[in-house]
């Protein structure tokens, strides 16, 4: 089951190939299903002579990511804020009426779970007065959220949703997502610089602080994966994953020793590239107001608001491609259900892990934040990569070195683990309980 | 039932997983390291009495199962087990004997908190000495030997803070060594001149014809014959552990171990491997060899029974008359039965344990009182103890008839009697036999008749069951044990069915009935009739001849011997190594080093006056240089830039220009 | 006269070093200097992957092998210039550059 | 995986790490203790990986490194590993962690400690695997920097370095490197005379008489002469000794633990692997004579042992003793060479003997100064056999663990130590009878020391270091019943888990390795073999 | 082809000018980000995708940075930020040397005849990268990733403040 991908015109955009479905060898897969979204747009676009037939295909892709997103965007913030509640044993929003306008005599209001939340708060951002502070540097002022909401759709055009759905495939596609990734520190500190508040601009310095702290682990976790993967392409990585131990355990990097910490180093550092509890301090409203988000309201806030899932729906994106064996199904009979989903059913997973962190987790300081950073999460990422270099070394032997590889890389990386924590810990003073017993 | 060679292996490994999870339960496990060990052993006797029935089957057959050890040159090392008779034999004696003393010991020790490391010591011993039985190599007998040895020292040593006990172990671990450095010379030579230990190994064994032959047609210095001098060093081995003249010398000290231990290894077990070993390499021992075993084992057999006499150490008493009766098994070895010593071995096993038991209980109820002038009067307390030590008693001094030891003691004699060499042996034998039922008739008068003379022996009281049990089945053991030989010599058609029984021994019987009567009467003569009044009042016998009692009291004064000799040897050895390495080497080192300081010393005042004075001025010109350079530093970074772009202007216009030309 | 695109492409990047070289002249600001320098050296990258780009045989890719190590070594030196920028000025509680002459001879 | 230069990694690691920690000046102690134990152990691992892809069949050198190094001199970059450099590669892998481990409570600048510790194994790893005398020659020398300093900044009773330290230090380096420069100019000889340095080359020469053709056959004597002298003192060969007592007693715990359980292998190492290959006449010829001075090491060091009250001085007595027996074993082999009838198996056996001695002693000998390193700072700098007493009682499993280290030592069947003073034994009766039957003093001798160490330190009522004033009365010690313990005292605290770690795996290995010796004599069988094979003179 | 290339140097050479000149530091700084982004694009276009990413990665998301907290690292009111004129001599200066410079490679660049065929775009695959990296220029890899290291530890080494304890960290 090999993905074959043919060169689409001549021109030189060759580093530009979308993934065409009829020149794709057919697969076992092909249910309808699985293939729908696929037939879909050939449905769409499959009538256009060929040049123009890609630059559909984009923006077909284009529409279809803006499309999803920005519903799971949606519901999605509708979701943290009733899982919030639920955490915090209050019942999150649940009175946003669903509009019933024509039988509106009939039906009278409708309660249905606060689902019609998030259109009323889109409504609200759309009709709120817009403000720019007087002394607020207005290109960039008006040029910050618009970046970041740019910068983190466009990681969203690497990631393959399912099998064939990628908007763009890349030889380099991971260090193209994480090019893109990187630019959006700049949208932040613009917002933050242009406000003109000195909050606003302390939690500018906070992100870049942040983010160029975060950006070291995040990228030593994932060089792992392309190690053992031997490609930078997300398609071929999700490959790399394919298939089951004794036809059951799937061939998830993050089943592996150095796949399980890369995980986790990947989450925690994504934690904090996207500005979540409990690396939100940019935003900390106990001691920044809002951070960089102060100065903004109405739709450009939304924006600022959208960008944060997205960036986050990226990261999940990449950490279940690059650990979670992309849109593979675990188990060999569960294959039937279509790839997509189990993308989806992934992503979910991972976001909600994120939400969950948030409601249990209190935020860090600043210092206690880059401490962890430079002094844990970078020596362990950077051990796990030779870790993965023992476990490769390891790999190609008897079955006995293979089985001892185990063992050993465990604990190439659970000593150290275990060390730098206690390092770690041992730098804080014991917590003492001044008031509480 | 039945256990094939393949698997007997497995009546070691028990005991030694005893041991193991003896070693690795927490301080207060008691129970499960008394369990574990009992277990193991009660399980191996099940497992002995299976090989029994497979060594039966098939008596004259070695079975044998060998084994790679680790790879050594085109081929291996390799070690084995065997089955065979003698080695089930021995393995059911030790694991039914072990296993009634370690059921003892949960008694005994029940107030020693070490008492789990106890157990699990005595594990060790016991896998080791089954190790020793079933070795079908001598190396892995050696090993196994060793191991035993290590058991013991540790066992001596139990309660290691008593610096006598630390003394007595280390003396019995060195002593045993030097032996033991004997058998591992006779092992090398063995192993140098037939390229293999294995004793039975389907024709290439050293014990068999073969190898025999091939030994005994070397003759090595003095026309010795090789197999001689190789036997007689591996007899330095068991003259080592089996206590004989003349390292007897450690197994009295070994005394200061706990009862059980000086019941299991000190009686019954580890100082018969020596006899073991004997008759296990039987086969290689010629005449020559022979006649000294023979003589040894005489004179340990006297010199053991005649201290015995003068002891007042319950304990020691017992002892010396391991020491003596050990004797006797090599006389038998020496004499050429080695059935007999096998058979005495075996007697002796049950009925010696059955003795220290014995001893150990008295001990136990007397609150450690081993002093037999202290005791006394224990018979009315008692009973249980009394009866079977008694019968314990007169198993050693050979009763006639319905005890197994005069059977087998009769065994001995009678083949000392045929030995044609000479029959001095036989007279020793004799002499041991008249004192060892006069020195057990003394002590059991000490102990048990008369009244009690101190406050410990008032208040003692009969054991518990778990110490009482084991002495009534070692009792009835010590005198069931007579059918091996009665009504019909049936041990000696098992082991050794070519040697046919002589007839013609009834009076020799005779005699030495006579002889066991003869001590029993004067022993109950001295000490019987008229008891002792107070702990301190004289001795009887010591009063009669008190220059003899003292000498026979001090053991002969063989420590002392060793102390003036060998041990003033060894240190002067060590003071002259010593002072070879500090005042001789050392020095001249030392001296060396005097002449090349002082060379150095020249060597510096040339160098200083000569040499660095040149190098000054030429620094010092150089320094200049720099200075002058500095300059042109001005401190402005975009001049710096300015001049690069403009060099860079005038370098391309040169090159541009130059190349037209 | 015709420019080929190769002609294109190092114009563009002479141009663009020229740029870098101005502002590093002129500005007496530390950190436009160095951003000058940072601008000359891409400038200089580029060229490496114009020449790479229409060299007969591209197959090797050494002009991306340059630039990669470049842009590392760049990055390098943006690091430690930038470092060497705070340390002068807390040193001299400004960054104006001539102002930075201590070390002269 | 193949191209992978595993046996540089090997050696340079060690020394990556030094240099990381020479750099690490704000690190803290645990940092730098945890990075010095991390780098001690990955020649360990790699040593591993080399043993698992080792082919114990091929008797050449595997994993071959060479490059041409210094070509004016011909020398080459050659490393190389056969059975005899991977037991010594695994030793000091195991042997390095657990003394860096033994020194963990060690406050005295631990960073440049660790440093020099990890410098030090990088050389020893160096030494047995270099297959050219250039560079060997510049591993071998460079075991001695960090020694010396270990011994002279950390040694003493203090810890901190005295004057005895410094003293020791300085006999040990200049008595060494005295040793090795004659050994220095008799390679220089050599090279002039054949142009190469690379061993195998020399020992073809030494084989085929090549050597004594060019050189000369006084020329020749006086080389061979000249580096038997170098490694004699390393070793140390009888009398060369007198270094070894007071530098092992005077280095601090640990770094007695590296001398003797490692360099003192070096020594070995360089007879079986230069002088005996290279000079397999001259060795016969002066075997005779060698052999009676290995004896005397035998039997005269372990009967000075029995004369010495410092215990770590006991202990280096012991180890003189056990190497001399190593030496035995070679000298025996070579002096049996050409001798008709000479029975390979008996050579077979001393020499893998001698490997497996050369390793068991490593295990043990680090064991027992590491209890007397755990002996002396419980009882605040007080090493003399009399300081203790009854120690057995206050710390049984610290007790339990030194004394299986110290049967191991003496050879009890069952640990380590036998299979290799049997195989010596073996080997050197049959080629040597005289010899063998002498050497056995040594083993008596040794178990007399050993076990005196034993009893009055471990055994007998506590003694003054251990608490024993701190009982509440005497008179329970003298209880004839013996059925009371005494009360534990609160004076000597058993191991606790940092203390443990060194010593556990060293025990744990001892019993493997007494049970089941094919572990490493899978490894060396072969090679041993086809040089018992080859027992040739020119 | 030729016309993405045109926009691209222009815009480029445009911004990277317009920065050049600025009085606001944060806003030429910023400019200066667009003008390596171009040069990523020329990159792009070139076909050198790696080292567009490259370049993207390292400028626009790390140097940046770096550049940016230096800005405002060294100011200590919002008024700083503003530069003062610079002087009209240093100014002249910088153009006539500058003038000099572009005029030299202008000529340099006409006078020399590179008309070469277009040819089709080279590629640069990940993987022949990789391999390239790892097989010919690993002595160069290593020496790259010891002088990062270097620079890396010298930044916080020159940065970090000399005053006692020295505890903080240098980010």
């Amino acid at each position: 089951m090999s993905v074959v991908v043919v060169a689409t015109s001549a021109s030189e955009w060759t580093a530009l190939r979308v993934v065409d479905s009829l020149a794709l060898v057919a697969t076992a897969t092909d249910r309808f299903l699985e293939c729908a979204p696929v037939m879909l747009r050939d449905a769409v676009t499959g009538l256009l002579p060929d040049p123009w037939r890609w630059i559909a295909n984009g923006l077909f892709a284009i529409v279809a990511i803006f499309a999803v997103f920005g519903l799971l965007f949606a519901f999605l913030t509708l979701a943290e804020r009733k899982i919030l509640g639920r955490v915090q044993n209050r019942p999150g929003p649940n009175r946003a009426p669903t509009p019933t306008f024509p039988f509106a005599k009939f039906l009278g209001k409708i309660r249905t779970y606060g689902l019609a939340q998030p259109f009323a708060d889109g409504v609200k951002a759309l009709t709120k007065e817009d403000i720019v502070p007087d002394g607020a540097d207005k290109v960039l002022h008006f040029l910050a959220p618009v970046a970041l909401l740019a910068f983190a759709t466009l990681t969203l055009v690497v990631i393959p949703f399912g099998r064939n759905l990628v908007a763009l495939q890349l030889d380099a596609a991971v260090l193209y997502f994480f090019a893109a990734g990187a630019a959006t520190e700049l949208a932040v500190f613009m917002a933050g610089w242009a406000s003109r508040n000195k909050y606003s601009l302390l939690a500018a310095m906070r992100a870049l602080a942040q983010l160029i702290s975060y950006e070291l682990p995040l990228l030593l976790s994932w060089v792992p994966v392309v190690m053992i993967a031997g490609s930078l392409s997300t398609v071929a990585i999700v490959e790399a994953q394919a298939g089951w131990k004794f036809g059951f355990i799937p061939h998830w990097h993050v089943l592996t020793p150095w796949g399980f910490a890369g995980f986790v180093i990947f989450m925690v550092a994504a934690l904090a590239e996207s500005n979540r509890s409990p690396f939100d301090l940019p935003e900390a409203e106990s001691e920044l107001i809002a951070g960089h988000l102060t100065e903004y309201s109405g739709f450009k806030y939304a924006f600022f608001f959208m960008a944060e899932y997205f960036g986050m729906c990226a990261l999940s994106g990449m950490a279940v491609t690059l650990f979670l064996g992309g849109w593979r199904a675990p188990l060999p009979f569960l294959e039937f259900i279509p790839s997509y989903a189990w993308f989806g059913a992934k992503l979910l997973a991972l976001i909600l892990g994120f939400m969950w962190i948030r409601a249990t987790f209190p935020r860090l300081r600043i210092d206690q934040l880059t401490r962890f950073s430079w002094k844990f999460l970078v020596p362990l990422a950077l051990i796990n990569l030779g870790n993965t270099v023992v476990w490769a070394l390891m790999s190609g032997g008897s079955p006995a070195l293979a089985l001892a590889r185990w063992p050993v890389c465990a604990a190439i990386i659970v000593v150290p683990f275990v060390w730098l924590g206690r390092a770690q810990s041992a730098s804080y003073a014991p917590r003492t309980y001044r008031y509480a017993a | 039932m039945s256990l094939p060679v393949q698997y007997v292996w497995l009546i070691p490994l028990l005991p030694l997983l005893a041991a193991g999870i003896g070693a690795v339960t927490p301080r207060g496990g008691v129970k499960i390291a008394s369990a574990a060990a009992i277990g193991a052993m009660v399980l191996g006797f099940f497992l002995s009495c299976g090989a029994l029935a497979t060594a039966l089957a098939h008596p004259a057959a070695h079975a044998t199962a060998n084994f790679a050890w680790f790879d050594l040159g085109a081929g291996t090392l390799r070690l084995g087990w065997v089955l065979d008779p003698i080695a089930a034999f021995m393995l059911v004696m030790v694991t039914f004997v072990g296993a009634l003393i370690f059921i003892f010991s949960t008694g005994y020790m029940h107030e020693d908190e070490r008492a789990k490391q106890f157990f699990c010591f005595l594990s060790l011993f016991a896998s080791a000495m089954l190790g020793v039985v079933i070795a079908n190599s001598l190396l892995l007998l050696f090993i196994c030997w060793e191991l035993v040895g290590l058991a013991s020292y540790l066992l001596i040593g139990f309660w290691f803070h008593k610096p006598e006990a630390a003394a007595a172990a280390k003396k019995a671990f060195i002593t045993t060594r030097i032996g033991d450095l004997g058998l591992l010379l006779g092992m090398l030579w063995l192993y140098d001149s037939t390229g293999s230990l294995l004793f039975y190994d389907g024709g290439h064994g050293v014990l068999e014809p073969t190898a025999v032959a091939n030994l005994n047609a070397q003759l090595v210095f003095g026309g010795l014959a090789l197999s001689t001098v190789i036997g007689l060093l591996i007899f330095c081995g068991a003259v080592g552990k089996s206590g004989q003249f003349p390292l007897h010398v450690w197994l009295p000290d070994a005394m200061e171990g706990p009862t059980p231990v000086s019941a299991l290894i000190h009686a019954a077990t580890m100082v018969a491997a020596g006899v073991f070993l004997m008759a296990r390499v039987y086969p290689l021992l010629t005449p020559d060899a022979l006649k000294v075993i023979a003589f040894t084992g005489a004179i340990t057999a006297l010199m053991g029974a005649l201290i015995a006499v003068a002891q007042n150490d319950i304990k020691r008493i017992l002892a010396f008359s391991t020491v003596s009766q050990l004797g006797y098994m090599m006389l038998a070895i020496g004499v050429g039965s080695w059935v007999a010593a096998i058979f005495h071995l075996l007697t002796h096993a049950f009925f010696k344990a059955l003795l220290f038991l014995g001893a150990g209980s008295v001990i136990h109820a007397a609150h450690h009182e081993q002093d037999i002038r202290s005791l006394g009067g224990l018979r009315g307390p008692m009973k249980v103890t009394f009866a079977t030590f008694a019968i314990g008693m007169m198993a050693l001094a050979g009763v006639p008839f319905l005890f197994s030891g005069f059977w087998s003691k009769e065994a001995i004699l009678h083949a000392a009697h045929g030995w044609e060499v000479s029959h001095l042996p036989f007279y020793m034998g004799l002499t041991a036999v008249v004192l060892t039922a006069f020195y057990m008739t003394r002590l059991m008068a000490e102990t048990f008749f008369g009244k009690a003379r101190t406050h410990a022996s008032e208040h003692a009281h009969e054991s518990p069951a778990s110490m009482t049990i084991p002495l009534v089945i070692l009792a009835v053991c010590a005198v069931a044990l007579s059918l091996l030989a009665w009504p019909s010599p049936w041990l000696q058609h098992i082991l050794d069915p070519k040697a046919h029984a002589e007839g013609g021994g009834a009076g020799l019987m005779v005699l030495s009935i006579v002889l066991v009567a003869i001590g029993i009467g004067s022993g109950w003569a001295i000490y019987g009739r008229t008891t002792r009044e107070k702990a301190t009042s004289a001795d009887p016998l010591a009063a009669r001849v008190p220059g003899v009692i003292a000498f026979l009291g001090a053991r002969m004064k063989f420590d002392e011997l060793y102390a003036a000799t060998v041990f003033q040897l060894n240190a002067a050895l060590a003071t002259a190594a010593d002072l070879l390495d500090r005042y001789v080497w050392d020095a001249a080192v030392r001296l060396l080093a005097q002449i090349g300081i002082f060379a150095g010393l020249v060597n510096r005042e040339t160098d200083e006056d000569g040499l660095n004075g040149g190098f000054d001025a030429t620094s010092e010109s150089l320094r200049d240089t720099g200075k002058a350079y500095s300059r042109a530093q001005t401190g402005d970074a975009h001049g710096y830039l300015r001049t690069v772009a403009i060099g860079f202007v005038l370098l391309v216009l040169i090159v541009m220009l130059g190349g037209r030309r | 006269m015709s420019l080929s695109p190769l002609q294109l492409c190092l114009l563009f990047s002479s141009a663009l070093f020229c740029v870098g070289l101005v502002g590093a002249l002129s500005r007496s600001n530390t950190i436009l200097v160095l951003l000058g320098v940072e601008l000359m050296l891409n400038a200089a990258n580029l060229n490496f992957i114009a020449f790479w780009r229409f060299s007969p045989s591209p197959s090797p890719a050494t002009g991306v092998m340059f630039v990669i190590f470049s842009i590392a070594v760049a990055a390098a030196e943006a690091a430690v210039g930038l470092a060497l920028v705070i340390a002068i000025y807390r040193h001299q509680k400004n960054i104006r550059l001539q102002e930075a002459n201590r070390l002269k001879g | 995986m193949n191209n992978l230069p595993l046996l540089s990694l090997i050696i340079f690691t060690p020394w990556i790490g030094a240099a990381l920690l020479a750099f690490l000046r704000g690190a803290s102690v645990s940092v730098t203790r945890t990075l010095a134990l991390a780098f001690s152990l990955a020649p360990l691992a790699l040593g591993l990986v080399a043993a698992a892809a080792f082919d114990p069949a091929r008797t050449a050198p595997q994993f071959v490194e060479n490059h041409l190094w210094i070509s004016a001199l011909n020398v080459h970059y050659r490393l190389g590993l056969d059975g005899l450099s991977l037991v010594l590669v695994l030793l000091t892998g195991i042997v390095t962690p657990a003394a860096l481990l033994a020194a963990w409570r060690q406050e005295h600048c631990p960073r440049m400690f660790g440093a020099l510790f990890l410098l030090l194994q990088g050389a020893a790893l160096g030494v047995f695997l270099a297959l050219d005398f250039f560079h060997w020659f510049v591993f071998w020398e460079l075991s001695l920097v960090p020694a010396f300093f270990l011994i002279k900044l950390w040694g003493g009773a203090s810890g901190r370095g005295d004057a005895p330290a410094t003293r020791a230090a300085y006999q040990f380096v200049i008595y060494t490197i005295g040793g090795s420069a004659f050994m220095l100019v008799g390679f220089a000889a050599l090279f002039v005379a054949t142009g190469t340095l690379d061993f195998h080359q020399l020992a073809q020469h030494g084989a085929d008489g090549a050597l004594a053709a060019k050189l000369g056959a006084s020329g020749v004597r006086w080389v061979f002469l000249g580096v038997l002298l170098g490694l004699a003192v390393k070793v140390p060969l009888w009398p060369f000794h007198t270094w070894l007592p007071p530098a092992y007693a005077e280095a601090p715990t640990s770094g007695s633990m590296f001398l003797t359980g490692v360099m003192s292998k070096m020594g070995v190492y360089g007879f079986l692997r230069i002088l005996w290959p290279i000079f397999p006449a001259q060795l016969h010829a002066a075997a005779p004579c060698l052999i009676w001075l290995a004896v005397a090491g035998v039997v005269l060091g372990a009967y000075a042992a029995l004369r010495q009250t410092d215990l770590k001085r006991l202990v280096a007595y012991s180890s003189i003793n056990h190497l001399s027996y190593c030496l035995l074993a070679l000298f025996a082999v070579a002096y049996a060479t050409g001798r008709n009838g000479l029975h390979g198996e008996a050579a077979t056996a001393a020499l893998s003997g001698a490997i497996l001695q050369m390793f068991n002693h490593g295990l043990s000998a680090a064991a027992l100064f590491y209890c007397v390193g755990v002996l002396e700072s419980r009882a605040g700098g007080k090493r003399g056999i009399g300081d203790f007493g009854g120690v057995r009682t206050a710390a049984p499993l610290f007790a339990g663990l030194c004394g299986i280290s110290l049967f191991s030592s003496l050879g009890l069947p069952g640990l380590n130590g036998f299979v290799g003073e049997f195989l010596i034994f073996r080997g050197v009766f049959g080629l040597h009878g005289a010899a063998a039957t002498v050497a056995c003093l040594g083993l008596l001798a040794t178990a007399i020391f050993l076990l005196t160490f034993w009893q009055k330190v471990f055994h007998g009522p506590l003694g003054p270091n251990v608490g024993g004033a701190l009982r509440p009365d005497s008179s329970s010690a003298t209880d004839p019943s013996g059925h009371q313990a005494p009360p534990t005292p609160n004076g000597f605290a058993d191991l606790n888990a940092i203390e443990l770690a060194p010593l556990l795996p060293l025990v744990v290995l001892m019993f493997v390795l007494g049970v089941y010796p094919q572990l490493l004599a899978g490894l060396i069988n072969p090679l041993v073999t086809s040089w018992a094979g080859h027992l040739v003179l020119p | 082809m030729i016309l993405p290339l045109v926009i691209i140097a222009l815009l480029t050479i445009a911004v990277a000018a317009i920065a050049m000149t600025l009085r606001n530091l944060i806003h030429s700084a910023l400019l200066l980000i667009g003008s390596w982004a171009g040069i990523a694009a020329f990159y792009f276009w070139a076909g050198a995708e790696f080292a567009a990413f490259a370049q993207v990665l390292v400028y626009v998301g790390a140097v940046s940075m770096v550049v940016l907290f230096a800005v405002l690292l060294t100011r200590r009111s919002r008024a700083d930020l503003e530069v003062a004129p610079d002087a009209i001599g240093r100014g002249l200066g910088a153009m006539l040397a500058g003038g000099a410079v572009l005029g030299v490679l202008f000529g340099a660049v006409f006078a020399t005849r590179l008309d070469v065929a277009p040819t089709a775009a080279p590629t640069a695959s990940v993987r022949a990268i990789g391999q390239q990296l790892m097989g010919a220029h690993a002595a160069s890899l290593l020496v790259v990733g010891v002088i990062l290291t270097v620079a890396l530890l010298g930044a916080v080494v020159i940065a970090s403040t000399d005053r006692e304890g020295g505890k903080e960290d240098a980010r």
